[in-house]
C-alpha cells in the first residue's frame, strides 16, 4: 500500500480511489493516517478560507461618501477674518488673512473635537479639553499638540475656489510647517 | 437469521467498516469548491478587472503613438519667432525682477515669518491670562475686587517676559518683552510682512502675466492637447489602480459605475473604437459638448441611457438587459429617447434630431389626434378650459350680486348705524370685485376668440365635401389613400367594403351646401411658374417618384385635377381659411344665412366679425387649417387653380358611388366614423367635440411591460428578444394591426383601431425614440428642463415654427435646410437672391415692434396687399398666417430670446444727423464706389425690377442700429455667401472709414463713417428717397 | 409539447427546490418502505417460531451475540456527522455559486406579477385557496394541520412498531400519513408549482403558459346546479348534503380502523375522546380532496351557503 | 543554563586542578543535554493531543481509551448533546436518515450567513431593494452569502420535512416521546414562518406579493380577520385585526417590511433556538433516539394499564 518511491499522499491516494478495484484491506494505517492528515488539512485549509472571506466581506469595494472636493465661491467672497458659514455644511473654516485664503478642517488636532470660533476673544476654543487656537488656528494653549490642518485650496478655471479635504497640510510640533506650500492657501 | 445472500460478516461492520474513503473524496471536493467560490468572487463576477487592465494598456500605446505628434506641432508652435520673442521677454523679466523677488522672499520667510511666529505664541499666552482676568472683571461682583483685577491686569501688561526670537541666521537671540512691546512689534512685522508680500506680488506680475500670456499662446495655436496635458494622463496610466469607477449623486442617490468598463468616456483625448484596436467600450463620449452641459458628476449616465447602473458583474447586467430590469439600455437608434426624459414640453431640442424628427411626426401624421401628450395640442384644452373658467366667474358674479341684495337689505334693516356702514360698504366692495370680474371675463372671451384662431385639425373640414370634391373619388381614397397617393397624410384604416361605403355616405351626407362662387378659367402656364414661385412648394409637393419636388409638410399635389372642384380651389387658394358657414361652439352647428337675418346682422364672418348673432358667444370664422393666406390676385389663384387641374392621370376612372346618397347608410356611416375617431383629424358636422379615442401616452415609456398587449405573439416575442417596450412600439407602428395577429376576431368593429401610416424605417425608429423617452422620469422634477425666461420663450416658440413650418422657407437653425435650398430651380446663382431670407440672427436684426407688425400683416400696406413687406424683389411671398395676438407674442419673443436680445426693446439713442453730414452720407451713397444702390431697393420702379435687397426706407422702423453697424463692416460674418459685399469700411484708428473712393468733403470729417451711414439710414424718409435716387442719377 | 417553457419552469431558480423535492420524496419513501418490509418478514419469522422471538436480537441488521451492544459516540457517530457537515456544505457551496437567489422587479403595488405565487412550502396553501375561501384555507385548515400533526401520538394508540420501520403493524396509520403528507401536502406543492400559470390556470406539464388563455370555467353552487332560489332552502340543502358528508365519512372511517382484528384491537384500547379527535381530524383532511373532486370535476363552488361563511 | 550551573558544581571536585578545562567541557555537556531534551520535546509536540495544552483545552486526555473517549464527547459543550455511548445500530444511516442533524447544521448556517448579510442590510423600503444591489454588485461574497442563505433556508425546509417523515415511520413518537414530537412540530412551523418572513426582505415584486397574499389570508380569520366569518360582528376593520397585527399597517409598506425584518433576525430565531434546545434536551431524556429498537411482536401487547 504505501508507496516507497516519491512522497507518499495525495496523488497515490486519489490514484488508487479513482481505480475500479475495491480496496484490499480497508484498515490498511498507513493508508489511513495519510487519509486523516489530508482530510484535516483541507477542512481547516477551507475554513481558513472561509475565514478570510470573512474578512473580506467586511471591505466594500465601494462607499457612498460625501465627496471631499468641492467649491466654496469666489475670493471676492471672503472678507478678512474667519468665515463660519461653512461649519455646518463641510465642517471647516474659510480664513483670509493679509497673506491669502486658507482652509481650516475644524478638527481639534487633540482628539478630534469640533472647536468654537470666539469673535470676541478672536480665538478658536476647543469644548472638549479646553485648546485654545489663534484666528489662524495656530494653537496657544490647552493640550492641543499641534495647529489645525489645513484643507487644499486651489483656484479653478472659473475663478472660485476648491477646497478638497482629502489633502491636508500639517504643521507637526518641531517640524517644518507646510501651510506655505502652494495648495495650502490662496494667494489672492 | 443467517440467510444465505447476506451473510453475516466476521468482523463488527459498525466498529470496523472505515469511512475514510468518502471523507477523502468529500474533503477534496469542499477544498474544490471553496477554490471554485474564489474564482468566481475574484474573477468570474468581476467583468470591469479585465475591462481596466486591457483599457489601461491599449490607451497608453495610443498616447504613446499620439504624444509625438501633438509634441510635434507645440514644438512647431515654440518655435515661431513670436513665442520665442516672448520666451526672450521672460528671460529679461526673470533676470531683472529675480534677484529683488529672492530678496523679498528670504525677508518674509527667513525673517519676519519666524519671528512673529514665535513672538505671537508668547503674546497668545499673555493674551489669554489677560482675557481670563478680563472675563473674572466682568463676573465679579463687587467694585474692590474687580479693581484688585484691574490691578493684576496691569501687572501682567507691565510684566517683561524674555522671549527668544530667532535671527535670520537661525539662531536665538533673547528679548524683554512687554504686553504692549508685544502688540506694537507684532502689529509691525505683520504690517511688514504684508507690504512686502503686496510688493511681492506687484513685482511678480508682469511675469504671471507674460507666462499666462504665453500658454494661451500656445494653448491657441497648439494642439488639442499640450504636452503636459498628455504626460499627465500617461502618468495617471503608470499607476493606474483597478477598482469600480462610481458616479454618485447623494440627493437623488444616484449610483453608476458604468466609467467602471466605459473608461474613456470623459478622457480628454477624443479616442475611437478604432484607436482602441474596435473596443467599442473603451471609446470616448461621442458628443462631448452634451457632457458640458449635462456634468456625469451631477446627471450621471443612466439617467439619459437608462441600464443598471448599479450593476458590475456582467456586461448584460449591467446594460439592464436582463429580466426584471425595468430600465434596459437605450439601443444606438434609440438613444436620443434619454433627453425626452427631461426635456419633457419641448418639440425641439438641440441636438436631438431624431427625437426632434419623432416629435414632429407625433403632431404632423395625427397621432396627437387619437392620443392624449402633454404639452401638445395645448391650444384646444386650453380653449376647453377657457370655456370653464368663464362660467365660474359668471356664477360667483352672480353670487355677488345675491350677496350684495342681501347685505343692502340687511343695512336698511340694521340697529346700529355702524353696522349699516359696514354692511354697505361691504356691498360697494363686492360691486368692485364684480367689476373685477368682468375685466376677467373680458380678457378670457379676447383669448377664446385667439384660441379659435389658433387650433387646427390635422386634416381637411369634411363639412366642404360636397363642395371640394369629385363624389365618387371619396369612397377610393377612403379605402386605401396610399394607394392613391403613397405617403398621403392620411393613413389607411382596416375598412371592409360596406363601411367604406357607409362612411363615405356619411361624410358625404354631411356635407354643407354653402355658396361657392364661379370663376373663369386661368392660364395654366402661368399658374404652374407661380406654384413653383411663389413658395407653395415649402411645404406642398408636386410630382410623382423621382420627378417629386417641395416640402412634404402638407399635401402631395399630383392628381389634383382627378378629385377636386375648380371653383372650391380658386376659393381655398385665394383664402384656405374662408370657411362656407361660420360655426357656433355654444348651439354647436354651423351658422346659416337665415341665423343672421333673424338676429337682424349682415351675414359676415371673418376676424373682425367673430361674434355670434345667437348668443354672443365668439364664432370659429376660419377653417382649422394651418394653411395660410398668400395674398395673390385672384387671376393668379385662378391660375394656379387651372394648372393643379391640369395635373391627373392620362386616363383615370372612378367607379360610381350612388350610395353615396342613401340616406340609410348615415347613421351606420356616422357610428363608424365615431368608432374610427375620424373627427380627431377632421371637422365633421355634428362631431365637432368628440374626444380622443386612443389611450394618453405622455408615460407610455414606463408602462408595465405586462399591460402591453403583445396578444398571441408574447411568446414569439419572448423568443425572439423583442418582447420589451422598443420591440411593441416597432412592431405597433410598423404595422399596427400586428397584434391581431391569429386573433379569430368576427366583429370586424373588435379588430385594433389603430390605422396603417406606412412609416418608413427612419420614422418608425423616431416615433419609438420619442415614445421610449415618455416616462416617468427617473430623475425627480427639479432636473427637468423648465428654465426661466427667454429660454422658455424659444420652447414656447419652437412649437409655433413648427406649427407653421416657417423652417421650409428660412434657416433658423446654423446647418438646416429649407426646402428652397433643395429645389432645383434655386440652386441656379441668379435665383439664390430668390431664396427667402434666413432669419439666424432675426432677433439682434428687426425692431421688435415691428417684427409684429410684420407678422400680422407681411404686405405692411393696408392698401395693396398682393406684395411682400420687405423684399417687395422676392418671388416668393410672406403669407399672412392670420397669427392671434397671443402667437404674434410668443413668435416675437422667440426671436428676440433666440439672440438673446433684452426684453423689453429700447431703441438707442442716435445723435441726430446735421444737415452736411446728412449731404455726405448721401454722396457716399451714391458714389461710384459705393454699390449700395445697385441691388437696394429705392422705390422706383423700373430700377426695384432688378433690385435685390430691401428698401432703406423702412430701415428706420425695422432696424436694429447696433445690427445695422455690425452688418455694414461684415454681413458675410453673419450670412455667409450674402451678396452684401463685405470689407467695404477699413479700422483706421479708433474709427472705420470707408474703403472704397472717398466723395468729396470727407477730407476734413473726423467721426466714424459707418456710423454716419447707420444714422442717415434711420432718419430716412421717403423724400430722402426720392432726393438720393435723383442725385443717384445725376451720378450716373 | 413545449420543452422551452417546461424548462423555464423547472430552472427557475426558486423552483428548484421542488425538483428536488421530485426525486427525494420517492426516494425516502421507497428507502424506508424498503425496510419497513424487511421487519415484517422478520417479525412474521418470529411470530412463526416463539423459540427463535426468545433468542433473535429483533433486528434486520446483522449481530453477532460478541459484538457490544453499544458503541462510543466518538469516533463512531460524530465521524458521520462530520462526514453529513462536509457534504451539506459542498451541496450549498455548488448549489449557491450555480443558481443566483432570484431578484424581480422593485415592489409596485400597482402591478400585480402574472401568475404571483406564494414561496414554494406554501403553495399547498394557495392551491387550497381554489377549492375553499381564504378563511378556510388560509386560517382554519392550516391550523387544524399543525394541531393534527401535534395530536398524533396522542391518539395513536398503537403500542407497536415503536422505534423501528414497519408496515403491517400499522397499516392505517401509514396510509394516514402517507397519504396526508405526500398526496396532499407535496403533491400540491407540485401542482402549484409546476401545473398552475398565469391566472392560476391549470397548465399540463409542457404546455405553453399562456397569458392571454381563456378557459370556460363557471363555478356554481350546489344548489344554483339543483335551481334552487329560495335561501333557506338552500341553506338546509347545503346544510344537509355538508352533514351528509359528515356522517358518510365519520362510518367510512370507522369502517377503516376497525377493518382488521388488529386494528379492532388497537380501537378498543382508544378512549373516547381520542377517537372523537381522530374522526374530527380525518374527516376534515378528507374533506379536502372530496372537494377538490367536487370542484375540479362537477364545477361546484360551494356545498353549503350561509350569510356568515360559504363552504 | 541554570542546568549546566548544577552539573558544574556536581562535577567541580573532579576537575579541580584545571577549572578552565572543566568549565569548558561542562559547557559543552550541557548544552548537549539542552539539545537533547529540546529534542525529547519537540517529538512530543509532533502529537499535540498528547500535550497539556490540548489536555487543558479538551479536558480530556486523548488516549483511545473508552474513559477518555466518553468525557471527550461528555465535556465538550458542542458535543455534550450526545449521549458518551449509543445503541450500536443507531449509527445506521439507513435508520436515521440524520435529516435532524442536518437541519440544525443548515440552522447554524443560516445564522452565521444571516447575520452577515444583517451589515449592509436596511429594513426600509428602496433601500432596501437598493442594498440587495449593492450586496449582488460591490460586497465581496455578498452574492454568495446571499444566495447560501436563501438556499439554505430552502433547503432546511425539506430536511425538516423529511426528518418528520423518518420519526413517523419509525413510530419515534410513540410513548415515551410523544411531547418531542409537539415541539418538533412547532419547530417545524416556525422554520415555515422564518422562511416566510424572510421573502419580504429584498423588497421586490416576488416578496411583495406573495407577503401580500399570505397576509391577506389573515384578514379572512374567523373572528379576528375583517373579512373572516363573524369579523364584521366583531367590529373587526382593517386598522385593528390580524392582519394589522403582521403587516403594522393597512398595506404591505414599511412597516410591515420592518416588522417582517425584526420577526425573521431577532423573535423567531430566539424562540426557535429555545425550542431547538428543549428538543434536544427531551431525546436525551427520553432515551436518545427511539431506535433501531427490537421489533415488538403482536403477541406482547399488553392491556392498557
Amino acid at each position: 500500500m504505501s508507496t516507497p518511491s516519491g512522497k507518499p499522499g495525495i496523488k497515490d491516494a486519489l490514484a488508487r480511489i479513482f481505480s475500479k478495484q475495491k480496496e484490499e484491506n480497508p484498515l490498511d494505517d498507513a493508508l489511513i493516517a495519510r487519509r486523516r492528515r489530508f482530510v484535516m488539512a483541507a477542512v481547516l485549509g477551507s475554513l481558513g478560507v472561509n475565514f478570510f472571506m470573512f474578512l473580506r466581506f467586511f471591505f466594500p469595494r465601494v462607499l457612498f461618501e460625501p465627496k471631499t472636493k468641492f467649491k466654496i465661491g469666489y475670493p471676492a467672497d471672503f472678507g478678512f477674518g474667519v468665515d463660519t458659514k461653512f461649519q455646518n455644511a463641510y465642517r471647516i473654516w474659510v480664513v483670509r488673512n493679509t497673506e491669502g485664503i486658507f482652509v481650516i478642517s475644524a478638527i481639534c488636532t487633540h482628539l478630534g473635537c469640533t472647536p468654537d470660533w470666539k469673535p470676541s476673544e478672536n480665538k478658536f476654543k476647543c469644548p472638549c479639553h479646553g485648546s485654545g487656537y489663534d484666528s489662524e488656528g495656530v494653537n496657544f494653549e490647552g493640550p492641543a499638540p499641534r495647529p489645525m490642518d489645513r484643507a487644499q485650496v486651489e483656484l479653478d478655471t472659473d475663478g472660485q475656489i476648491i477646497v478638497d479635504l482629502a489633502k491636508s497640510y500639517k504643521w507637526p510640533k518641531g517640524e517644518r510647517s507646510q501651510f506655505g506650500d502652494d495648495g495650502a492657501i490662496v494667494r489672492v | 437469521m443467517s440467510d444465505p445472500n447476506n451473510p453475516i460478516p466476521e468482523q463488527d461492520p459498525v466498529v470496523h467498516s472505515s469511512l475514510s474513503k468518502p471523507l477523502y473524496i468529500s474533503a477534496a471536493l469542499l477544498v474544490l469548491c471553496t477554490v471554485w467560490a474564489l474564482y468566481d468572487e475574484v474573477y468570474a463576477m468581476r467583468p470591469w478587472k479585465s475591462y481596466q487592465s486591457r483599457f489601461a494598456a491599449l490607451y497608453s500605446e495610443y498616447l504613446k503613438k499620439i504624444t509625438p505628434v501633438e509634441e510635434a506641432d507645440e514644438t512647431k508652435v515654440k518655435a515661431s519667432g513670436e513665442y520665442k520673442r516672448m520666451e526672450q521677454q521672460m528671460a529679461d523679466l526673470r533676470a531683472k525682477l529675480g534677484p529683488k523677488m529672492s530678496e523679498m522672499e528670504r525677508e518674509i520667510n527667513q525673517v519676519l515669518t519666524p519671528k512673529i511666529i514665535d513672538l505671537n505664541n508668547a503674546y497668545q499666552v499673555l493674551r489669554s491670562e489677560i482675557s481670563a482676568l478680563t472675563y473674572q472683571i466682568e463676573v465679579a461682583s463687587s467694585d474692590s475686587s474687580k479693581n484688585s483685577l484691574r490691578a493684576d491686569i496691569e501687572e501682567i501688561k507691565k510684566r517683561m517676559e524674555s522671549v527668544s526670537l530667532p535671527e535670520p541666521d537661525g539662531a536665538l537671540k533673547k528679548y524683554e518683552y512687554s504686553y504692549a512691546k508685544m502688540e506694537e512689534d507684532l502689529a509691525k512685522w505683520r504690517e511688514r510682512k504684508t507690504q512686502l508680500l503686496d510688493r511681492l506680488a506687484e513685482t511678480r506680475k508682469p511675469i504671471m502675466e507674460l507666462d499666462e500670456k504665453m500658454s494661451r499662446f500656445v494653448a491657441d495655436r497648439g494642439p488639442e492637447l499640450s504636452g503636459s496635458v498628455l504626460r499627465g494622463l500617461r502618468a495617471k496610466l503608470d499607476n493606474w489602480d483597478i477598482s469600480i469607477r462610481q458616479i454618485h449623486v447623494r440627493d437623488v442617490d444616484l449610483v453608476d459605475r458604468c466609467e467602471s468598463c466605459h473608461l474613456g468616456i470623459r478622457e480628454p483625448v477624443t479616442i475611437t473604437a478604432a484607436d482602441m484596436n474596435g473596443e467599442r467600450a473603451f471609446t470616448s463620449h461621442p458628443r462631448k459638448e452634451l457632457l458640458k452641459i449635462h456634468d456625469p458628476e451631477r446627471f450621471g449616465c443612466s439617467p439619459c441611457h437608462n441600464g443598471n447602473g448599479i450593476a458590475t458583474s456582467s456586461v448584460t447586467k449591467g446594460h439592464g438587459r436582463h429580466k426584471y430590469w425595468l430600465w434596459p439600455l437605450y439601443y444606438p437608434e434609440n438613444v436620443q429617447a434619454g433627453c425626452q426624459h427631461c426635456h419633457v414640453k419641448e418639440i425641439v431640442t438641440e441636438f436631438a434630431t431624431a427625437l426632434n424628427e419623432g416629435r414632429e411626426l407625433f403632431r404632423r401624421r395625427g397621432c396627437i389626434g387619437c392620443h392624449r401628450y402633454e404639452a401638445y395640442d395645448r391650444d384646444w384644452e386650453e380653449l376647453v378650459a377657457t370655456g370653464q373658467t368663464i362660467r365660474n366667474l359668471e356664477q360667483q358674479r352672480a353670487d355677488y350680486q345675491r350677496e350684495i341684495g342681501v347685505s343692502t337689505r340687511r343695512a336698511d334693516v340694521a340697529k346700529e348705524n355702524s353696522e349699516a356702514q359696514r354692511l354697505y360698504q361691504h356691498a360697494d366692495n363686492l360691486r368692485i370685485r364684480i367689476s373685477g370680474i368682468d375685466s376677467r371675463i373680458e380678457q378670457l372671451d379676447l383669448r377664446t376668440s385667439d384660441l379659435w384662431k389658433e387650433v387646427k385639425k390635422v386634416g381637411p373640414n369634411l363639412k366642404d365635401v360636397r363642395l371640394k370634391l369629385r363624389k365618387e373619388w371619396v369612397p377610393v381614397w377612403i379605402k386605401d389613400p396610399h394607394a392613391w397617393r403613397p405617403g398621403a397624410k392620411m393613413p389607411t384604416f382596416r375598412l371592409t367594403e360596406e363601411e367604406v361605403r357607409a362612411i363615405s355616405a356619411f361624410i358625404w351626407q354631411s356635407g354643407v351646401n354653402g355658396p361657392l362662387a364661379k370663376h373663369p378659367q386661368g392660364n395654366a402656364e402661368r399658374g404652374k411658374e407661380a406654384l413653383e414661385t411663389r413658395g407653395c412648394l415649402a411645404c406642398h409637393s408636386i410630382g410623382e417618384g423621382s420627378q417629386q419636388e417641395g416640402g412634404d409638410f402638407a399635401a402631395n399635389l399630383s392628381r389634383m385635377g382627378e378629385k377636386i372642384n375648380y371653383d372650391y380651389m380658386v376659393r381655398w387658394i385665394d383664402n384656405p381659411r374662408q370657411r362656407t358657414l361660420p360655426y357656433d361652439p355654444h348651439e354647436k352647428r354651423d351658422l346659416t344665412e337665415e341665423d343672421y337675418k333673424k338676429a337682424g346682422v349682415p351675414f359676415v364672418f371673418d376676424n373682425e366679425h367673430t361674434v355670434s348673432p345667437v348668443n354672443g358667444r365668439q364664432l370659429l370664422v376660419q377653417n382649422m387649417t394651418t394653411m395660410p393666406h398668400m395674398r395673390l390676385s385672384i387671376e393668379e389663384a385662378r391660375d394656379i387653380a387651372t394648372y393643379l387641374m391640369t395635373r391627373k392621370r392620362a386616363s383615370f376612372s372612378f367607379p360610381p358611388a350612388g350610395f353615396m346618397d342613401d340616406p340609410k347608410l348615415k347613421d351606420r356611416g356616422r357610428f363608424l366614423v365615431r368608432h374610427y375617431g375620424c373627427a380627431a383629424c377632421h371637422e365633421i358636422a355634428g362631431l365637432e367635440d368628440e374626444q380622443r379615442i386612443g389611450t394618453e401616452l405622455t408615460k407610455e415609456g414606463s408602462k408595465p411591460l405586462e399591460r402591453l398587449d403583445f396578444a398571441l405573439l408574447t411568446h414569439d416575442a419572448y423568443k425572439e428578444g423583442w418582447y420589451n417596450h422598443k420591440g411593441f412600439f416597432e412592431n405597433k407602428l410598423k404595422n399596427p394591426a400586428v397584434f391581431d395577429k391569429g386573433k379569430e376576431k368576427t366583429d370586424p368593429l373588435e379588430r385594433l383601431k389603430m390605422p396603417n401610416f406606412n412609416l418608413e424605417k427612419k420614422e418608425v425608429d423616431a416615433l419609438t425614440t420619442f415614445l421610449l423617452g415618455s416616462v416617468e422620469s427617473p430623475l425627480p422634477p427639479r432636473y427637468h428642463y423648465n428654465p426661466p425666461g427667454q429660454k422658455q420663450d424659444i420652447i414656447e416658440g419652437w412649437w409655433l415654427v413648427r406649427k407653421y413650418n416657417c423652417m421650409g422657407c428660412h434657416q433658423l437653425l446654423i446647418g438646416q435646410e429649407t426646402v428652397f435650398m433643395k429645389m432645383k430651380r434655386y440652386e441656379d446663382p441668379d435665383w439664390k437672391e430668390q431664396r427667402p431670407p434666413s432669419l439666424i440672427g432675426e432677433g439682434a436684426r428687426v425692431n421688435p415692434g415691428w417684427l409684429k407688425e410684420f407678422l400680422e400683416n407681411p404686405a405692411l400696406s393696408e392698401s395693396n396687399k398682393d406684395r411682400n413687406g420687405v423684399r417687395t424683389y422676392l418671388k416668393a411671398r410672406m403669407p399672412t398666417f392670420y397669427f392671434s395676438d397671443g402667437e404674434l407674442r410668443k413668435l416675437v419673443l422667440f426671436f428676440e430670446a433666440l439672440s438673446n436680445q433684452a426684453q423689453p426693446f429700447i431703441p438707442s439713442r442716435l445723435d441726430p444727423i446735421t444737415e452736411q453730414e446728412r449731404l455726405l452720407a448721401r454722396a457716399l451713397f451714391t458714389s461710384e464706389g459705393a454699390p449700395c444702390l445697385k441691388c437696394h431697393a429705392t422705390g422706383d420702379p423700373a430700377h426695384d425690377a432688378r433690385a435685390t435687397a430691401p428698401n432703406f426706407v423702412t430701415a428706420g422702423q425695422r432696424l436694429k442700429p447696433g445690427w445695422t453697424k455690425r452688418w455694414l463692416l461684415d454681413p458675410a460674418m453673419m450670412i455667409p455667401g450674402t451678396a452684401m459685399p463685405s470689407g467695404l469700411f477699413a479700422r483706421e484708428g479708433d474709427r472705420w472709414v470707408f474703403a472704397g473712393p472717398l466723395p468729396a468733403g470727407f477730407q476734413n470729417y473726423r467721426k466714424d463713417h459707418a456710423d454716419l451711414l447707420v444714422r442717415y439710414m434711420f432718419s430716412f424718409t421717403p423724400d430722402e428717397l426720392a432726393r438720393m435716387r435723383s442725385s443717384a442719377r445725376s451720378g450716373n | 409539447m413545449d420543452w422551452h417553457q417546461l424548462w423555464t419552469i423547472l430552472a427557475t431558480p426558486d423552483n428548484v427546490p421542488i425538483t428536488l423535492l421530485l426525486f427525494v420524496i420517492p426516494f425516502y419513501t421507497w428507502y424506508g418502505l424498503r425496510q419497513s418490509l424487511a421487519n415484517d418478514r422478520l417479525i412474521e419469522k418470529l411470530e412463526a417460531d416463539p423459540a427463535l422471538a426468545k433468542t433473535h436480537h429483533r433486528k434486520t441488521q446483522p449481530y453477532r451475540p460478541e459484538w457490544a451492544r453499544e458503541v462510543h459516540v466518538w469516533p463512531y457517530l460524530l465521524r458521520i456527522e462530520f462526514l453529513a457537515a462536509i457534504i451539506v456544505t459542498i451541496i450549498l457551496f455548488v448549489w449557491s455559486i450555480v443558481l443566483n437567489a432570484p431578484l424581480e422587479e422593485p415592489a409596485n403595488p400597482t402591478l400585480t406579477m402574472n401568475p404571483s405565487k406564494a414561496p414554494w412550502y406554501f403553495l399547498g396553501l394557495q392551491e387550497m385557496l381554489v377549492y375553499f375561501d381564504p378563511w378556510m384555507a388560509g386560517v382554519v385548515l392550516p391550523s387544524l394541520i399543525i394541531v393534527g400533526l401535534m395530536v398524533i401520538p396522542y391518539i395513536d394508540e398503537n403500542p407497536l412498531g415503536n422505534g423501528y420501520y414497519v408496515y403491517k403493524q400499522r397499516k392505517f396509520a401509514i396510509w394516514t400519513f402517507i397519504f396526508g403528507f405526500i398526496i396532499l401536502w407535496v403533491s400540491m406543492i407540485i401542482i402549484g408549482t409546476m401545473i398552475r400559470g398565469p391566472g392560476w390556470m391549470w397548465f399540463w406539464p409542457g404546455q405553453t403558459w399562456d397569458h392571454n388563455r381563456l378557459i370556460f370555467e363557471v363555478n356554481r353552487d350546489l344548489h344554483e346546479i339543483l335551481g334552487i332560489r329560495n335561501r333557506w332552502v338552500a341553506f338546509f340543502l347545503g346544510g344537509g348534503a355538508t352533514t351528509l358528508y359528515l356522517v358518510g365519512a365519520a362510518i367510512g372511517i370507522h369502517k377503516l380502523i376497525t377493518l382488521t382484528p388488529f386494528s379492532k384491537k388497537i380501537y378498543k384500547r382508544m378512549s373516547l375522546l381520542q377517537y372523537v379527535t381522530m374522526q374530527i381530524f380525518l374527516i376534515t383532511m378528507l374533506s379536502l380532496p372530496v372537494k377538490m373532486v367536487l370542484r375540479l370535476l362537477f364545477r361546484i363552488k360551494y356545498v353549503w351557503v350561509t350569510p356568515w361563511f360559504n363552504i | 543554563m541554570a542546568e549546566t550551573n548544577g552539573n558544574s558544581g556536581n562535577g567541580a571536585p573532579a576537575g579541580n586542578g584545571s577549572g578552565g578545562k572543566s568549565v569548558l567541557t561542562t559547557l559543552v555537556e550541557g548544552s548537549k543535554e539542552v539539545k537533547d531534551r529540546a529534542l525529547k520535546e519537540i517529538e512530543t509536540y509532533k502529537k499535540p493531543e498528547k500535550t497539556d495544552l490540548w489536555k487543558s483545552i479538551l479536558r480530556v486526555k486523548h488516549d483511545e481509551t473508552p474513559r477518555s473517549r466518553a468525557l471527550g464527547v461528555l465535556s465538550n459543550v458542542f458535543l455534550h448533546l450526545h449521549p458518551a455511548k449509543i445503541n450500536r445500530d443507531a449509527v445506521a444511516y439507513n435508520y436515521t436518515w440524520g435529516m435532524g442533524g442536518i437541519s440544525f447544521y443548515i440552522y447554524i448556517v443560516l445564522v452565521f450567513t444571516g447575520a452577515l448579510l444583517m451589515f449592509y442590510y436596511h429594513p426600509s423600503k428602496v433601500v432596501a431593494f437598493r442594498d440587495i444591489l449593492y450586496l449582488e454588485h460591490d460586497v465581496p461574497f455578498g452574492k454568495l452569502l446571499r444566495n447560501m442563505h436563501r438556499w439554505a433556508a430552502h433547503l432546511m425546509v425539506i430536511t425538516v420535512e423529511l426528518h418528520m417523515f423518518r420519526v413517523f415511520l419509525t413510530g419515534s413518537y410513540k410513548r415515551p416521546r410523544e411531547f418531542n414530537w409537539v415541539v418538533g412540530v412547532i419547530l417545524l412551523v416556525l422554520t415555515l414562518l422564518l422562511s416566510f418572513t424572510g421573502y419580504l426582505l429584498p423588497d421586490d415584486q416576488l416578496g411583495f406579493w406573495a407577503v401580500t397574499v399570505g397576509t391577506n389570508m389573515a384578514r379572512a380569520t374567523p373572528l379576528l380577520g375583517h373579512d373572516g366569518p363573524f369579523g364584521l360582528e366583531l367590529g373587526m376593520t382593517p386598522f385593528n385585526d390580524v392582519r394589522f397585527a403582521l403587516l403594522g399597517g393597512s398595506i404591505v409598506d414599511s412597516n410591515a417590511l420592518l416588522r417582517a425584518y425584526i420577526w425573521h433576525c431577532v423573535a423567531i430565531p430566539i424562540i426557535a433556538s429555545a425550542f431547538m434546545v428543549v428538543h434536544f434536551w427531551r431525546i436525551r431524556k427520553d432515551g436518545g433516539i427511539s431506535g433501531p429498537a427490537p421489533v415488538m411482536l403482536e403477541s406482547e401487547i399488553k392491556e392498557r394499564r
